[in-house]
């Protein structure tokens, strides 16, 4: 197939029609609705991958106005490198859930089995609209979709923990409409793209920036927000922590990124700080309470909390000077941080949802020797801690290397020494619920596992550290339709 | 004349404020509803009256509405307000 | 002093009003209630931009996104009130206990 | 000050202090009184605006089917005894709170008043365009047309909340009936009502969603009041709520927003992602105005409904 091939077809719409349609046939077709996800979930993968190769071929995004209108009046949807790098990663870690979630079939009763398929493709459509969205309105729209079905996934673990969600969730989106409400008041559209070319705006502009980014980082945990995580990603059932944990947060994020350096506001140098040192808050925070948790899934959400906190730092490191020759290199890290965190995220939590599974439990003390029962799993978990950590060759490694890379040349000392740090504090977690389960201590007998659904965890896994590996095709394609001007390449 | 279609809303404004004092008051939960009923009326004298001196036929609509979903209201009030919270009070007295 | 600014500034204080009750209430039915006044208070608000120029012809794509709008807080607030009537019946209670993670094992 | 303004002032003080009663008030069933009366109070700010179509969606939405999800919410709280206010925080902690609402209100204020009088918009864009939109109303032109692509994630929003809900069923309860068996005395004022009122409620129902091409109205004002009528027939006990396990109900709801994708979608490998052709348009948009405004009244009417209570 060519590029003009390509082309022809509606791929950018298709990533988010497809898991949509899929919605619509799961919800009447209630638990016959694993079988339609199943059939649906590759193709969408493949739709997807060949969106990131109609990106790269093309060199630039790729941009489509819904209804034919152009914006202002119409609502673009675009596709540049980022987007697409989201996309796939979105894609791959839910076909993972998808095929895990099947096989595991049987488990959560008749609601749970009739309606986790609709909240799934909801969520996975939800994540695709926002990553093509170019309408800060139709953004606002596409997160209550996803609030709407995480919110219920996290329900079927913890009422409790779903209301907490929830509420974070709602003031978080409010909070974020009404900087929405400013911008439109103030420059009459709602395209990012517009408002982005428009210049660097006014103090209208950042106030209404900041009214976003306070709403967005309570929907993505970044501390002090971040009460509501570790409760209802750690009861949640395991294949929506996966998908909460790896994906759900980084939709704010990404939106974040989108206005901070797209958009572009007069650059609030405080503001970025802030954002900066919350992140710094959040990865010590969050690292110290996961080595003091005994549960293994509380141990992966409260690492979520602290690996959020790297994403953070590039506001201070790219986003106050963005045409400093290491900003694009920085920016690059970041976002690389955050697809490896996704894959590891999501494997480290099927890994567990796996030893739920075959001992009953998941409290640390009762893990002892595990390692001999379900070796894979184990496995599993140690090559995605591996990358959390942040170690060669892992895409985490790839990440942390970039942004200390620009710490140090922008004299943020004082941030790498909490970069490198993290990554201590990470191996600290994560060596114990993994030395625990190599130990050779008496344990009780686990119950055995198919192998076909170990593999699951620790292809995630793998694909982690497989974005390390081969960093430069992934780095390539998020540079198009950078809106940075400067560049730097991978050394 | 539009003038004084204003002020007839703004007379209106004042029932709708004694009533809220109603529905604060109470002192039982069917004052309260019977105020808040009251102010439902109100509103739709008000959006009748704001059609008119708008000259917006459409408005009547708005009004409609209202008093349509006033008597839904009021109905789910007395609903919740019953004895098994799906009877009818007639049936309870 | 126009229309449209009475009702804007109208709609920044029911967004205090509504902040003020989301903060401060424990009962979960109320912080829902808030929840519902802030956001009509943001619509308010962006309708007061789209009729600045005189009540004769409002600006119909913040009407049209606020329609939008109306709707997404009824789906949120139906989800919020099945969930609350969920956690009544799970714990008795209609508020959330303090802040501890840790503990929700 | 002449009186429209002086009308306006009042309206919007009066709303002001509901929404204040709604959340500091003590008494929980007041609170739910005062913020249906405040729903009103906004659909007539919304009238003073010259958004009549925002109005009717406020009225019917806003204040009608929240107001009733909410008193349905009491009553069942009430039942279990969950209505007692607990005590609030300090009064230190009040006024920490009452000061940081409040300097977001004056900041929001503030920033409102800085702006631009002459208020950059797109009705111009709306004006120039409204004639290839298919229907003349220009709010239906937006929804339905110019941003099309938000409606159809609204309506996708609607289905998703009803799984959302349905997803907090007991699985003993799986695939049973929503609410309790409503009954009324033969004869009585609630039956009577319930007779009387739906007739009327379909009747303007249809009207609106007929209205909505060239006036304001639509199929999502007109599904609400179609939501009501049939809520109607269940409190007056005159039917009784469809079991969520039929395959007929959840067919109604997903038909409205299928149709809308699978248009948008058959557009989108024609050349244009939900375009109409102008000279199509509005009778397309028309046709799925029609089979939407019936998918999201059933939608509407199962949320308010709520998870199921019993088995059939």
């Amino acid at each position: 197939m060519t590029a003009s091939g390509l082309a022809a077809l509606p791929l950018l719409e298709l990533t988010v029609v497809l898991p949509l349609a899929g919605l619509l046939l799961a919800l009447p077709l209630g638990h016959h609705g694993a079988r339609a996800t199943l059939a649906l979930a590759p193709i969408i993968l493949l739709v997807t991958a060949l969106l990131c190769i109609e990106i790269m071929w093309s060199g630039a995004p790729i941009e489509r106005v819904a209804g034919g209108w152009d914006v202002p009046l119409g609502i673009a949807l675009r596709a540049d490198g980022i987007s697409g790098a989201f996309l796939l990663t979105t894609a791959l870690v839910a076909c993972a859930v998808a095929v895990f979630q099947a096989q595991g079939g049987q488990d959560g009763g008749a609601t749970r089995r009739s309606t986790f398929w609709p909240l799934f493709l909801a969520t996975w459509g939800a994540l695709n609209a926002v990553f093509v969205s170019g309408d800060l309105f139709n953004l606002y729209v596409a997160l209550e979709l996803l609030t709407l079905a995480a919110v219920a996934m996290v329900a079927y673990g913890s009422t409790e923990a779903a209301m907490r969600y929830l509420l974070f969730a709602l003031s978080g989106s409010l909070v974020f409409l009404l900087g929405v409400a400013l911008i439109y008041a103030g420059s009459g559209t709602f395209d990012i793209g517009l408002l982005g070319s428009a210049g660097a705006g006014d103090t209208a502009m950042t106030v209404a920036a900041a009214f976003m980014t306070a709403g967005l980082l309570a929907k993505a945990a970044l501390f002090p927000f971040h009460a509501w995580l570790p409760p209802a990603h750690g009861n949640a059932p395991t294949p929506a922590s996966a998908l909460l944990s790896a994906l759900v947060v980084k939709a704010p994020f990404f939106i974040l990124v989108r206005i901070w350096f797209d958009i572009g506001p007069e650059t609030s140098g405080v503001l970025m700080q802030l954002l900066g040192y919350l992140g710094v808050a959040a990865i010590l925070y969050g690292s110290l309470l996961a080595m003091r948790q005994e549960r293994l899934k509380l141990v992966i959400a409260y690492s979520t909390v602290a690996q959020l906190g790297y994403l953070f730092l590039v506001f201070p490191l790219a986003g106050a000077a963005q045409d400093l020759p290491w900003t694009a290199g920085t920016w690059s890290g970041a976002i690389f941080h955050a697809l490896s965190h996704a894959l590891a995220k999501a494997a480290l939590f099927l890994a567990a949802g796996i030893v739920i599974e075959a001992v009953g439990h998941d409290r640390l003390q009762g893990l002892a020797g595990l390692a001999r029962d379900l070796p894979m799993t184990v496995f599993a978990f140690g090559i995605a801690a591996v990358s959390i950590m942040g170690l060669p060759p892992s895409g985490a490694f790839i990440g942390k290397y970039l942004m200390l890379t620009g710490a140090l040349a922008g004299g943020h000392v004082f941030l790498a020494i909490v970069m490198i740090g993290g990554g201590l504090l990470a191996a600290a977690y994560l060596f114990r619920p993994l030395r625990l389960m190599l130990l050779a201590g008496e344990t009780q007998p686990a119950k055995a596992i198919a192998r076909r659904r170990q593999v699951v965890p620790l292809l995630l896994a793998l694909a982690a550290v497989g974005l390390g590996i081969a960093a430069s095709l992934p780095y390539a394609l998020l540079q198009i339709g950078r809106s940075l001007t400067a560049t730097e390449g991978i050394e | 004349m539009d003038e004084f279609l204003y002020l007839a809303c703004i007379g209106l404004l004042g029932t709708v404020a004694a009533s809220l004092v109603r529905v604060h008051l109470g002192p039982n939960r069917a004052d309260r509803m019977m105020g808040a009923q009251l102010i439902g009326t109100g509103g739709v004298a008000i959006a009748l009256v704001l059609a008119g001196a708008a000259r917006d036929a459409s408005m009547i609509d708005v009004a409609l509405v209202l008093a349509l979903l006033a008597s839904f209201a009021a109905v789910a009030f007395v609903k919740a307000t019953s004895a098994d919270g799906a009877g009818d009070p007639e049936e309870d007295g | 002093m126009s229309t449209a600014l009475v009702y804007a500034l109208c709609g920044a204080s029911l967004v205090g009003v509504g902040l003020y009750g989301f903060i401060t209430r424990a009962h979960l039915l109320r912080r829902i209630l808030a929840f519902n006044i802030i956001g009509s208070g943001i619509f308010l608000l962006l309708g007061g931009a789209g009729s600045r120029q005189g009540a004769v012809s409002p600006d119909p794509v913040p009407q049209a996104v606020i329609i939008t709008g109306i709707v997404v807080a009824l789906s949120l607030t139906a989800l919020a009130v099945a969930l609350l009537v969920r956690l009544v019946e799970d714990t008795g209670r209609a508020t959330l206990p303090g802040e501890d993670a840790s503990r929700d094992a | 000050m002449n009186p429209a303004l002086l009308f306006d002032v009042a309206l919007a003080a009066l709303a002001v202090v509901a929404a204040l009663s709604a959340v500091a008030g003590r008494d929980l069933f007041a609170s739910v009184a005062f913020y249906i009366v405040y729903g009103i109070l906004i659909a007539l700010a919304w009238m003073r605006l010259g958004a009549v179509d925002v109005a009717l969606a406020e009225a019917a939405i806003g204040a009608g089917l929240t107001g009733v999800l909410l008193i349905g919410a009491w009553s069942q709280l009430h039942r279990k005894g969950a209505t007692e206010t607990p005590p609030g925080p300090s009064s230190a902690a009040r006024l920490l709170a009452a000061g940081a609402s409040a300097s977001v209100a004056v900041l929001v204020a503030v920033i409102f008043v800085g702006l631009p009088a002459d208020g950059a918009g797109l009705a111009p864009a709306v004006r120039e365009n409204v004639a290839e939109s298919g229907v003349s109303n220009p709010v239906t032109a937006v929804l339905l047309n110019f941003r099309a692509y938000d409606t159809l994630m609204e309506t996708i929003v609607l289905a998703v909340a009803l799984a959302a809900v349905w997803s907090l069923t007991r699985d003993e309860l799986w695939g049973g009936i929503p609410g309790l068996r409503q009954h009324a005395r033969d004869g009585g004022v609630l039956a009577t009502f319930g007779r009387l009122l739906p007739p009327l409620g379909l009747l303007v129902g249809v009207y609106l969603v007929w209205a909505g091409s060239s006036m304001p109205g639509g199929a999502f004002q007109a599904a609400t009041v179609l939501a009501a009528v049939w809520l109607l027939l269940v409190m007056s006990g005159a039917m009784d709520e469809p079991a969520i396990g039929s395959t007929a109900i959840r067919l109604t709801i997903v038909a409205g927003p299928a149709l809308f994708l699978a248009y948008g979608t058959g557009g989108a490998f024609l050349g244009t992602f939900l375009g109409f052709p102008a000279d199509v348009a509005g009778m397309l948009i028309v046709a799925i105005e029609y089979v939407l405004t019936v998918s999201i009244a059933a939608t509407l009417a199962l949320l308010v409904a709520g998870v199921p209570r019993r088995q059939e």
